[in-house]
């Protein structure tokens, strides 16, 4: 009979009038994040070797990795992704053999200057002097050193320095 | 004490304005001046209710929660829309007519608010209760068909064109089977008068005499608000907005608000010749008349704004096809059969 | 994955100016390239063109337009190539043999600026008409971008 | 004297119903359209040549790009091509998540369509209740690949990652409330007689057009057509589900709508199978496959039944670990060819009728 579907189409809206509501209040509430999330980036920079497979993988070209020299072994001093070009796909995170590169669950990678977008995970200076003793001794005393040289140099760029990436310190465009 | 609430403070004013001397006539019309800057007032404020209201219940129809930030439970949402849209330049298309463009949305509203000058909110509560208000309601309504030609041809837009020739198109169209759809409710009445429709109304209300009335009513009524489901003149999946297309700002709140203030138009009327108007059911005087009145309205309007929730768009052929195959023949036999069934009864005697 | 080839014995014997090579797909010469298509869609009811495109080959001075059939009734595909010359690419359109070829041949045209001889409308589709250049040649060279 | 005259309208590229930026220029004689032009291309990014300069895993992201309503079923095809080119085993678990993924993505891609078809002739509600559902399977698969529209969860040789701890459950359970809520779509949209008005006998295909102009998927299958590649020519381990291939028969605008609805319900079909099925099946998600690929010599064409159609990858190998070249057959930009034709004669509404129930996604269209 003509008029049918009319009659049940209202019987559903008002049946959803009534039901649950699926509105999640966004800044207070927030909907959970799982596990495997393609979020904001994060180095462990102890692990890392500044090997470049995950830049090799980036089919967009977006990490750049800068190193030096230091005695025989490669210091890196720099791990800068450009996040604008970034396709979150993975394969720089799945290429990482020391499992130094992960996602985080933060989302929040906006940025109010265009400047600020490159998401910088390591930018600090090698170590002065290549030291040719024990290596592991060495790299404990360069990082302090190099970190307020860092701060001292470019305090006003946002997570700029070695902490922020490491997770030690929340990084600031998160807030 | 609540029944009489604005009968008594139009009385009160009347004497308070007899004890200052001036001449019956002049109290008079200050009165009547009160009256209608009240209804302008209750209007505008209604509309914009109407808006929240509207965005409530599409919201909880689609497992939302609408507006809830600005105020208490977002009820202020529409206030500061509307203060942002007053805020807002109004963008003149470059080869519209500018007198033209600019005056429709402001003559948009003028008949709607004619129209409530004459339709009772409660017992004694009309502004105006003229003999012939049904008929001043009729005629005064279409007329902002004209306004949304005006603003669609001035436009100077396809998309506007397109949409104001379907205004004329529809509203002309569903003209007649409204009338048609009243003229039963009218001829067992025996009046055109609202208040004398809602007395005859006082032990059985229309809709039950009358069904295929109200239904024909509705239908029309919601056509000639150009609500969904034949809101093509609006169309925003196929021509954008229709005639108001190009217009920004306050220009287009104005339009907006009037497709408000007219659903209310509608629905009152439809409360006042089909749902016995302020007459409470089941003898539950001890609720105010115009109480009853605006709970009558407001179910109607919910019930149009479900609709709008519910169905999809008819297209502009079907559209006509509906009411000139439809509606109108089935008016034209509703009156028929109306007459028939009003002499049988008094052939019977009453 | 088991593929479902088309009788291609059978049409090489038919069709002696083709050449099957291992994969099973065949190569006709451009210009019998109409008058076997009409035979495939009409003998062995490879109704449906699903994929027309072409790959450019500097070196060997060519593009091979490679049009994928398949059959509906059948659920056998058939791979048909052929080459055309690099300097002066024009080819007989398969728009009146099957329509599907109609937005396809003008995406080939646009990229990789191949001429369909007979093709109702062959306009630049994905690009702007005013581009120059057919970017999918693998000699274009373009201006801009990040690296 | 009385005279009337066509004129046009841009029907785009800013248009709601558009669905993203495409432009019809109709030539109108009234309202009603004497001849239609699409113009497409304006998000064209040139996906083919820049896959010229990836390896062949890199190449996976930007598959993701074109139907970024049912990612998964494009990095499938891909995949599918490459290990066709270079003869990779897939193993069986690999193939059970690929199956449940694309099915996901195809249900999420038919949820989308319905909903904004509703959307198109003017049913709001139909559009949101069927996004609350796309949510839920959205959900579904950022939890198993970490993203929500493009997944890159495909791997050449299997996929990414194995499925979560509980993930199989969770979608048994969204499996098991389907069915609830096609119903409800049904009782909304369907089922309406303003809806049916609309769109019955609106843009009728006859079943030799939609093959001659290689119309695919639901488009082709409304005309009653049956030709769906999971069953005509089963590929990945599709042989070994129970599942209908639904069938129109007007081959008009409703058809094609409805048709939809029904795959929804194959899809869940499928996927309740393959999560009966991979309970059994243990082992590793991805082959051994080298790190520098580097397929033979050779040539591939390989298509799958995507959510919108056909999508065929044709790849072309020089033996180098980056594809010589990559060509796709987009299902919605084929599915477009025809417009022109179908929508001669109709009215404004109809453009909107017509082009919604052919399902495109110009990300897809334009490449």
């Amino acid at each position: 009979m003509f008029g049918q579907g009319l009659i049940k189409g209202l019987q559903i809206t008002w049946k959803e009038f009534w039901a649950k509501k699926f509105t999640v209040q966004y800044p207070e509430e927030q909907h959970p994040v799982p596990e495997r999330f393609h979020g904001k980036f994060v180095l462990d920079v102890d692990k890392c070797i500044a090997c470049g497979l995950c830049a090799n993988a980036c089919p967009n070209k977006v990490i750049t990795i800068e190193k030096q020299k230091v005695g025989k072994k490669q210091y890196m001093t720099g791990y800068i992704m450009n996040i604008q070009y970034c396709l979150f796909c993975g394969l720089c995170v799945e290429s990482c053999n020391k499992d130094a590169l992960h996602y985080s669950k933060d989302f929040n990678m906006n940025q109010y200057f265009y400047r600020d977008i490159p998401l910088v995970l390591v930018k600090r200076e090698a170590p002065a002097e290549p030291e040719e003793e024990e290596q592991p001794a060495a790299k404990a005393e360069a990082r302090p050193k190099a970190k307020p040289q860092a701060k001292a140099e470019k305090p006003a760029e946002p997570a700029a320095n070695s902490e922020v990436a490491a997770g030690k310190v929340p990084g600031k465009e998160g807030e | 004490m609540l029944e009489n609430l604005f009968v008594g403070i139009a009385d009160w004013l009347r004497s308070l304005l007899g004890g200052l001397g001036t001449p019956v006539e002049i109290n008079e019309a200050i009165v009547m001046l009160v009256k209608l800057v009240a209804i302008l007032v209750f209007i505008l404020i209604n509309a914009l209710w109407l808006v929240y209201m509207e965005r409530k219940v599409a919201a909880y129809m689609q497992a939302r929660i609408g507006p809830n930030r600005v105020g208490p439970k977002g009820l202020l949402q529409t206030t500061a829309d509307i203060g942002k849209l007053i805020s807002k330049e109004i963008v003149i298309p470059g080869k519209a007519d500018k007198v033209v463009f600019l005056l429709a949305p402001v003559l948009i509203f003028v008949p709607t608010l004619m129209v409530f000058a004459v339709i009772p909110f409660g017992k004694n509560m009309a502004a105006i209760d003229m003999n012939i208000g049904v008929f001043y309601l009729l005629a005064i309504a279409s007329l902002s068909t004209l306004f949304f030609w005006m603003g669609g041809w001035a436009s100077n837009s396809k998309y506007s064109l397109i949409g104001s020739m379907r205004v004329v198109a529809q509203m002309v169209s569903y003209e007649l089977p409204l009338v048609l759809g009243l003229l039963g409710v009218i001829m067992i009445a025996g009046s055109l008068k609202m208040s004398d429709i809602i007395a005859a109304q006082e032990h059985t209300w229309f809709i039950f005499t009358q069904p295929i009335a109200f239904l024909i009513y509705f239908t029309a009524a919601v056509a000639e608000t150009n609500r969904c489901p034949f809101d093509l003149v609006e169309g925003e999946s196929e021509i954008i907005a229709g005639p108001y297309t190009e217009y920004g700002g306050m220009a287009f709140a104005m339009f907006f608000l009037a497709e408000y203030a007219n659903i209310m138009v509608i629905c009152a009327m439809a409360t006042i010749m089909f749902l016995g108007g302020w007459h409470a059911p089941f003898g539950l005087d001890f609720i105010p008349s115009w109480v009853w009145f605006f709970l009558k309205m407001y179910a109607l309007i919910f019930v149009v704004m479900q609709l709008r929730w519910t169905y999809p768009r008819i297209r502009v052929d079907q559209l006509m096809g509906f009411s000139w195959k439809v509606l109108v023949p089935l008016a034209l036999a509703n009156i028929f059969i109306t007459g028939i069934g009003m002499k049988i009864y008094q052939a019977i005697g009453w | 994955m088991k593929e479902k080839i088309a009788p291609v014995e059978e049409i090489k014997q038919k069709f002696g100016y083709i050449e099957v090579d291992e994969q099973k797909a065949v190569n006709v010469p451009a210009g019998k390239l109409l008058e076997f298509m009409q035979a495939l869609k009409d003998e062995y009811e490879l109704d449906f063109l699903t994929n027309l495109t072409a790959v450019d080959y500097p070196e060997e001075n060519k593009f091979e337009v490679v049009y994928n059939l398949t059959s509906t009734t059948k659920a056998y595909g058939l791979m048909v190539r052929t080459g055309v010359d690099r300097e002066n690419p024009v080819l007989p359109s398969v728009f009146p043999i099957w329509g599907g070829a109609n937005w396809q041949e003008r995406e080939v045209y646009d990229l990789m600026g191949i001429v369909f001889t007979g093709h109702p409308n062959l306009k630049r589709i994905l690009l702007d008409d005013k581009f120059e250049g057919h970017p999918l040649r693998k000699d274009f060279q373009w201006e801009g971008g990040r690296e | 004297m009385l005279r009337t005259q066509e004129y046009f309208l841009n029907f785009g590229p800013q248009h709601p119903s558009t669905h993203g930026v495409f432009q019809i220029i109709l030539t109108l004689d009234g309202e009603r359209i004497v001849k239609a032009e699409p113009v497409c291309g304006y998000l064209h990014r040139g996906i083919e040549k820049l896959a010229e300069s990836r390896t062949y895993t890199q190449v996976i992201p930007y598959t993701d790009r074109m139907d970024y309503l049912a990612a998964m079923l494009q990095n499938l095809g891909y995949v599918q091509a490459v290990e066709k080119l270079m003869g990779i085993e897939v193993p069986e678990r690999a193939e059970y998540l690929r199956i449940i993924s694309g099915e996901l993505s195809r249900l999420a891609s038919h949820l989308l369509a319905t909903g904004v078809y509703a959307l198109d002739i003017g049913g709001f509600t139909g559009f949101l209740l069927c996004f609350r559902e796309r949510e839920r399977v959205m959900d579904l698969l950022e939890e198993l690949t970490g993203s929500r529209m493009t997944l890159s969860y495909a791997r050449i040789g299997g996929v990414a990652d194995d499925a979560p701890e509980g993930w199989l459950d969770k979608v048994k359970k969204l499996m098991d409330d389907m069915p609830g809520y096609i119903d409800e779509y049904n009782g909304l949209i369907t089922g309406n007689e303003i809806f049916q008005a609309r769109t019955k006998f609106v843009g009728q295909l006859t079943p030799e057009t939609a093959i001659n102009y290689s119309l695919s998927g639901p488009v082709l299958r409304a005309s009653g057509v049956n030709y769906d590649l999971r069953k005509v020519r089963p590929y990945g381990i599709y042989d070994r589900f129970d599942f209908e291939v639904p069938l129109g028969e007007n081959g008009d605008c409703f058809d094609r709508f409805y048709c939809r609805v029904r795959e929804m319900q194959q899809s869940v079909r499928i996927i309740q199978q393959a999560i009966e099925q991979i309970k059994e099946v243990d082992g590793p998600v991805i082959a051994k496959v080298p790190k520098v690929l580097k397929p033979p010599k050779s040539d591939v064409y390989h298509e799958i039944e995507s959510a919108k159609g056909i999508i065929g990858y044709y790849v072309v190998s020089d033996g180098s670990n980056k594809p010589y070249r990559v060509h796709v057959r987009r299902p919605s930009f084929i599915n477009l060819g025809y417009l022109d034709e179908m929508l001669r004669g109709y009215l404004i509404a109809d453009v909107v009728a017509i082009l919604g129930s052919i399902d495109i996604v110009l990300g897809e269209v334009d490449c």
